[in-house]
């Protein structure tokens, strides 16, 4: 291959590099291992994780412990869906184009929104996205309003993203479990882009859309959902409650839980932010022969086309865990969504009630719920979770560090995985725990 | 690959079909209006396809085989690079104790996910010849965000108010289009007959408003700038910082690094130097490495290492929050998934074979550019700028139109019926009917000498009669696309 | 599919190529022949490819792509029940726990296993309404095998001398294979205008020489033989057994069981009733299920449950000894990934489900049948007996042949290019050019139309002109191969 | 479709049925179950099994804890090989032919042997159907002579087909580890029609097959070995000894342990048995275009066309497991596969003097090794293991339940997976345990 190039060896070809800038010694990281002690090493990591097969898993805060049945990994790991690039040439992309078009439509359908696009990184940045939308839809509004009820990862990463954008966010507070109507009235004004809340919020209520959505369109600002797509079997849909943007993050559709990523996330408007979209959007089409096909459509939104000019800067996003969530939906069907959704709220009141019953538990508000739900804890969070993990039970998310007026507050998530044997194991080990974290308190505080 | 008409899973889904059972409801079975309020609940039913597990498998299974991939055959597409993905990655990515753990675990409870994520930072802080690494960007455009965002943070800390971002005119469109959100300005700055950032231009252009210069090197073209060292000094000596867009990463591992070269901030993208798959459009990763200065604002959580005060090894922890961070991009701590992967690959090769891999990638390159430029492609397809390349070429098709009346394009899509994919076309957009090929160090010699044996036959055939490219491809599961129409009367969901 | 001329590995090697990295020696490097006599040593490497993972990748996914399969269309090949494989079942045949278990694992510790096996055992029993099962035998070729030794066994035993062994002529080849291996002759029994077994001709037939009729029922023409009692009075009056061939257990599930037929030994084979992949020959299982009389004989290891004496449940060891038993039929314990699998399924499925499945089934044959006889089929391919069928049937191709000019293989050729899997052909042997067909409980109503409409163009093509089925195949990877001359002058290994 | 068919419901489709042969009941079988449920409870019953992963790992005896590579999990699942049938209809299954065709040059060029089938079921059933051919091949002989150092699998099948080939089976006994070549000599006469041996033999020795195989031609008998195909990268290919016919467990290639099955076997012969072969037979051939094929080849030798006249009665062999091996082997490649056997060689040597050296361990014969050794335990062999099962290791096969002469015999496997650190720690444990139990009896004998 040299002689060919016409170089006497490979390393010459690095002579491009000048010499003050050629790293003149060898990297310092470990040699290269066989495949099986790089599996071994791996594998010894990964026991030392608790993972949500060793423990009852009772976490949630955005992301949950469904069970993804066996053809979406049969399927995701298909060379041809794994392994090529965002679909550049769609005459030979066909697969992955169709399977974003019915990501676009599942997700269309979910939300009652008529635009989806194929994906967005995850949650979070999907809701400080929606901001640039709405900041682009509203020229000239710099305001935008967000619930404490949104997820406090939803709110940190718009926070972040908002420097960039010159936006000021305000925080409205919460009332028995959901979005201040009092305060979300005084927050709007005429600068207001945007209003955001999240729907279960984050403290599992079930919010009245419709009502904020309206209260937002009084204002002239945009509202924004971001919203559990497990749940929206059974609650009402965005699109349906004047929404205009909805957002989410993906990982219940399919997703692994991989320690937070990736997910994906998913974007959804009304009609006329269509050509505000940020991200990939397949469109159907036909051939030169007149053959039905998809393609990329409404490229000139995009960073590669429109560069400095474009509505988002995203290029590579989700789109394999993105059709992971197609697979789940339609294994689930129209019935499925519905029944799952059934079994989740029947079951988080079930393990409200039971944990409700607790001396030393209480809930934290009694809004309406469907998944997720918060209590408070009369003992040291952290040390009833200990005792819980002891039990081998990982009871739920603890509020403290997100809401400090929580203190002792607790998440706690319920899938069709939780059965009722589940819940009553959690609820006998949060009892022992609470009262047991009481009494060393107790004594703690005794002896002090 | 299946050149049936398409069908979507929509259209067969027939009512009363399904596939999952869903688990029996094993409490009190209470009418869901009492559980929550009827209006705020659902009427009417999602239109989810109905259909059986053996439908959707098979038609998932036939989809996929209208997909081109890179098990199918060379996959050049510069700026991608399309490295073979080794499957060990999938099965450790899949043990349960990654891939079922819960981001919210307590991290006493998950210090096998810290000491990988760990030990990755300190991989790519190696690499990049950079001290600090937050993994926490979701791809390279979101890395770029995540840079400027630090850089904005780092001028706001010194009372500094900037306004512009120098980008080359090569640069890659996530540069430009992430200087403006992150509410800066766009200032291009022009390339020299070398291929590499016109010095004058740049001096003319920074001064003190100047808050970043983004570069990639190799740039685009495949070129390494060799003015590197000096460029730096003028960015920093009026204040900015320099973002290193490591998208071409797999050019220098182990030969050059950017903290070297002088960058203050850089991100990779572990689905192209570091083998994730890229999924048909990800997920993939974008870690950012920074120096010192630009270190106190990077995003939270961070993983922190603590020694063990009785010897019993280090643990490790999340750091939630410090005070000049710019704060969190994303939820969690990041696509963990990936660098499960990436770290596998990391550790496969080791030092030396990082090296290596840029090495060979190098190589194939250059290998398949003097093929090419051998045979018709010398004349009709000539390289746009200099002589060699790193580890990818552009080149440009402004004498195959002129002289042959066929765009890149219509060799591009003659390729697909060679069962090539084609190289990335019309980019970088300052060369003309531009062609970036990137082999990958991943590629054999026969397969390049197949490419440019395919390309020449090509060029053979447009000499002969260019309607044959015109008008290709035939033998595709669709033809060529009205793409038009498709933007101008969007149809981007099923009607149902 | 594919259609690049094939190239093998061995093609693909390159000198001083690799995959794999071999972990370092880290015992004391000692020269090989002062451990193993030199002349005990190979000298010359075997010549094994030496190629990379990426082209090991792309070649295996590259010749996949030239296989019709389950999952790409509809595969109706009649005997072999195409049902869908869930790919639960893949999923939990790949648990650790499963697939990382020892054979030679003390039973204590692997309780888990041995449980699966029992409960596999009892539902495999019940099933086929017979006491006793042994899950040893690898396919069902060896079940058959373990029934005519345990037939053997249980002669002798009862100090008989036994020669002869009885199969309808609509036998599957294995049947009469298996009576030779198993030492006996095969004795042909007719079959009546009804596609049953000529009575008179068995009465006929049976003596004492008789050890064993060997009958699958529904038959292989896909007809339920309603003597079954009868000829299970006349075979056993003379004191030989009964053998019931399982391939066809599709059919009956939840409906009949031979043990009520008068059975005394069954095989089934879990790769088709019970959805274990067909894997494209293999792997499967052929479990046996016997008779009180029989059981003495069964194979060792048997698994046995001892109940606790404290309350603390069942537990379960192998047995490896038993006084009258034919002895081990192979190695360990048998095909227990396999048993993973269906047992999977038919814990999923249920005693309700299966049953349904089989309803299913014997549906779809019929109404298969029914749309190809308003169609052309039902001129020129007729049903070969009866008028309705289990769980499937056997069309005669003779019509088509005289009529049209084109033979049962041309069809099935031709349907190759309409995208199906054709049926099975030329079987059973005294049908004249026999199409048999099953469609399998997974296949939807819509496929079955889909199916029936090629049929049916594909004959109005032979109306038209012949030669465009005696032509068929035009669409796959190759077209028709010369079988003749690849066993006349075999070339069965690639040249080196 | 009932009204197509004119059937008034799918039960009168079972009319057929004569009613007295009908189930007039349920089947007695638990409810189907969701698929959540059914994984939940097969994941439960695999926790009950210590498998590899959860020990250290030194158990063989026919079946060898290799490390698999990933990739061929990866391509055994992809649909296109794990769902076809055998390939009847060699225009759509080039794929699997191909297979076939490169799995049987694998086996060929490991055995020397020109001639490979496609695969067999496992090994002992390959010996008992290699009985099958020579007593085809020498007919009029009925006595298959067979060394005690073959697999008691092999033997006890072979014994129990043997049964159906009316052969008679005389078994010859081992000295110093190996085949007695006196025992040998006196076994064979006129009517032996093959002698049957094993390398290496199962108590790891490595035989020579060379005159093991010259003196049953001396004989006019055929010589068969079962080999272990992972060794023969070190070791002497049986065709290069003048073996006839070489059989074998493929589980070391590429399978799964699965508790002892579905691995496959494998079937190698030289030329002039070709047509006596059982099983499928890939072979090259060209299409009409005169495009290069594959097809099923010699067909005429199977039971679908010859029937009772058949060579065999296999039918459904190992096709997908088979392919697991090849890929394992193009994995491994010329180098690698020597390597691995000279690593093997190396630890095994390595381990056996680590063992020896332990009081109370001693070498039950000095022949020389490959991959496997048996040493003499100076304590009952099942209080010994129970107790290396307490630290997490699974020490060895004992021998006393098929060898009654070597009754505190336990065999001890090496492969690329027992490190030298594991094999120390075998070590360790094992000089503990064989302590520990002596002394335990020492007790029990003190006090009876
Ligand atoms: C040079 C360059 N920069 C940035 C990017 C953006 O990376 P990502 O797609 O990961 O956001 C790409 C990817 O195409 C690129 O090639
Ligand atoms: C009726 C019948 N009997 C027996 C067999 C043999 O089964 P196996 O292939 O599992 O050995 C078959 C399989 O084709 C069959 O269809």
């Amino acid at each position: 291959m040299l002689a060919e190039i016409g170089a006497e060896s490979a390393e010459e070809l690095f002579d491009q590099i000048p010499a003050e800038v050629r790293l003149d010694r060898d990297l310092e990281l470990p040699d290269g291992m066989s495949e099986q002690d790089v599996f071994e090493h791996l594998r010894s990591l990964a026991a030392r994780n608790a993972d949500a097969d060793s423990e009852v898993c009772f976490l949630g805060a955005g992301m949950y412990d469904h069970y993804v049945p066996a053809l979406v990994d049969a399927i995701l790991s298909r060379s041809e869906f794994l392994t090529p690039y965002t679909p550049y040439q769609p005459e030979v992309s066909q697969g992955g184009l169709q399977a974003m078009f019915e990501f676009q439509t599942c997700m269309s359908e979910l939300t009652a929104l008529p635009v989806s696009n194929a994906s967005m990184y995850e949650g979070p940045s999907s809701v400080a996205s929606a901001a640039y939308l709405a900041l682009g839809a509203k020229k000239g509004r710099r305001k935008l309003v967000v619930s404490r009820g949104l997820h406090p990862h939803s709110r940190e990463t718009l926070g972040t993203y908002a420097s960039g954008y010159d936006a000021e966010v305000v925080e409205i507070g919460l009332e028995g479990g959901l979005t201040s109507a009092d305060e979300l009235a005084a927050a709007l004004d005429g600068d207001t882009a945007a209003v955001f809340v999240q729907n279960p919020n984050f403290l599992g209520g079930v919010e009245d859309l419709a009502a904020l959505a309206s209260a937002a369109h009084e204002a002239g600002a945009m509202a924004i959902a971001s919203v559990d797509p497990m749940t929206l079997g059974v609650l009402k849909p965005p699109g349906e409650c004047g929404i205009d943007v909805a957002v989410g993050e993906g990982q219940p559709l399919g997703g692994r839980l991989d320690y937070g990523g990736p997910s994906f996330g998913f974007f959804c408007a009304t009609e006329e932010h269509i050509r505000r979209m940020p991200g990939r959007i397949a469109g159907e089409t036909t051939d030169v022969d007149g053959r039905r096909g998809f393609v990329l459509a409404l490229q000139t939104r995009e960073q590669h086309i429109r560069r400095e000019k474009a509505t988002h800067n995203i290029c590579t996003s989700q789109a394999l865990i993105a059709l992971g969530g197609v697979l789940h939906l339609v294994w689930l069907g129209k019935r499925g969504l519905v029944e799952l959704g059934e079994l989740m709220v029947r079951r988080a009141a079930y393990a409200r009630e039971a944990l409700a019953a607790i001396d030393g538990v209480e809930l934290l508000h009694e809004a309406p719920i469907a998944r997720e739900f918060a209590v408070r804890l009369d003992a040291p969070v952290q040390e009833v979770l200990d005792r819980c993990a002891d039990d081998g039970i990982a009871a739920g998310y603890p509020l403290g560090r997100d809401y400090a007026e929580y203190e002792n507050g607790l998440l706690v998530a319920i899938t069709e995985r939780r059965t009722r044997a589940d819940i009553d194991r959690l609820a006998r080990s949060l009892e022992a725990a609470v009262a047991g974290a009481g009494k060393s308190r107790d004594t703690a505080e005794a002896r002090s | 690959m299946q050149r049936d008409a398409a069908r979507t899973i929509f259209e067969r889904s027939v009512e009363g079909r399904r596939a999952a059972v869903v688990p029996e409801c094993d409490v009190p079975d209470t009418q869901l209006s009492k559980l929550i309020p009827q209006n705020l609940l659902r009427q009417k039913p999602a239109e989810l396809p109905e259909v059986s597990e053996p439908e959707i498998v098979r038609h998932y299974n036939r989809i996929s085989r209208r997909n081109f991939d890179l098990d199918t055959g060379p996959y050049p597409l510069g700026s991608c690079t399309m490295k073979h993905n080794p499957r060990l990655n999938e099965k450790v990515a899949a043990l349960p104790g990654h891939a079922r753990l819960h981001p919210a675990q307590d991290p006493k409870r998950a210090q096998g996910a810290l000491e990988l994520m760990w030990n990755l930072e300190r991989s790519l802080s190696e690499l990049t010849g950079l001290p600090h690494v937050s993994l926490q960007p979701s791809a390279g455009s979101h890395g770029e965000l995540a840079g400027l965002l630090l850089t904005r943070a780092y001028h706001e800390d010194r009372g500094q108010e900037r306004s512009r971002v120098l980008t080359p005119d090569t640069a890659h469109g996530t540069n430009p289009a992430t200087v403006t959100m992150a509410g800066y300005e766009v200032v291009k700055v022009a390339t020299n007959p070398d291929g590499g950032v016109d010095i004058d231009d740049l001096r003319a252009k920074a001064d003190e408003s100047v808050a970043c210069l983004m570069l990639t090197n190799p740039n685009t073209l495949g070129i390494f700038d060799r003015n590197i060292r000096e460029m730096a000094k003028i960015v920093h000596d009026v204040g900015g910082t320099l973002y290193y867009d490591g998208a071409n990463m797999n050019a220098v591992m182990g030969w050059s690094r950017p903290g070297d070269m002088g960058f203050d901030i850089v991100h990779l993208n572990l689905h192209k130097s570091f083998s994730q798959p890229h999924g048909g459009g990800g997920p993939g990763a974008g870690p950012i490495a920074v120096s010192d200065r630009i270190a106190p604002f990077l995003p939270v959580p961070r993983i922190v290492r603590h020694e063990s005060e009785n010897g019993a090894g280090p643990s490790f922890d999340l750091e939630h929050s410090a005070e000049k961070s710019i704060g969190r991009m994303r939820g969690f701590q990041g696509n963990f998934g990936v660098f499960v992967r990436s770290y596998a690959y990391i550790r496969s090769l080791g030092g030396d074979g990082l090296k290596e891999a840029s090495e060979t990638a190098v190589l194939n390159a250059n290998y398949l550019l003097a093929k090419l430029a051998k045979g018709r492609a010398g004349k009709h397809l000539p390289l746009a700028f200099g002589e060699r390349c790193m580890h990818e070429f552009v080149l440009t098709g402004d004498p195959a139109r002129r002289e042959l009346k066929v765009k890149t394009l219509d060799i591009a899509k003659r390729l697909l019926d060679y069962g090539f994919h084609p190289p990335t076309i019309y980019f970088p957009l300052l060369v003309d009917e531009a062609l970036m090929f990137e082999p990958t160090e991943t590629e054999t010699r026969e397969s390049l000498d197949e490419l440019a044996d395919a390309i020449d036959s090509i060029l053979a055939e447009a000499e002969e009669d260019p309607a044959i490219l015109t008008e290709a491809p035939y033998t595709t599961p669709v033809r060529r696309l009205d793409e038009a129409t498709a933007s101008r009367n969007p149809v981007v969901r099923q009607p149902l």
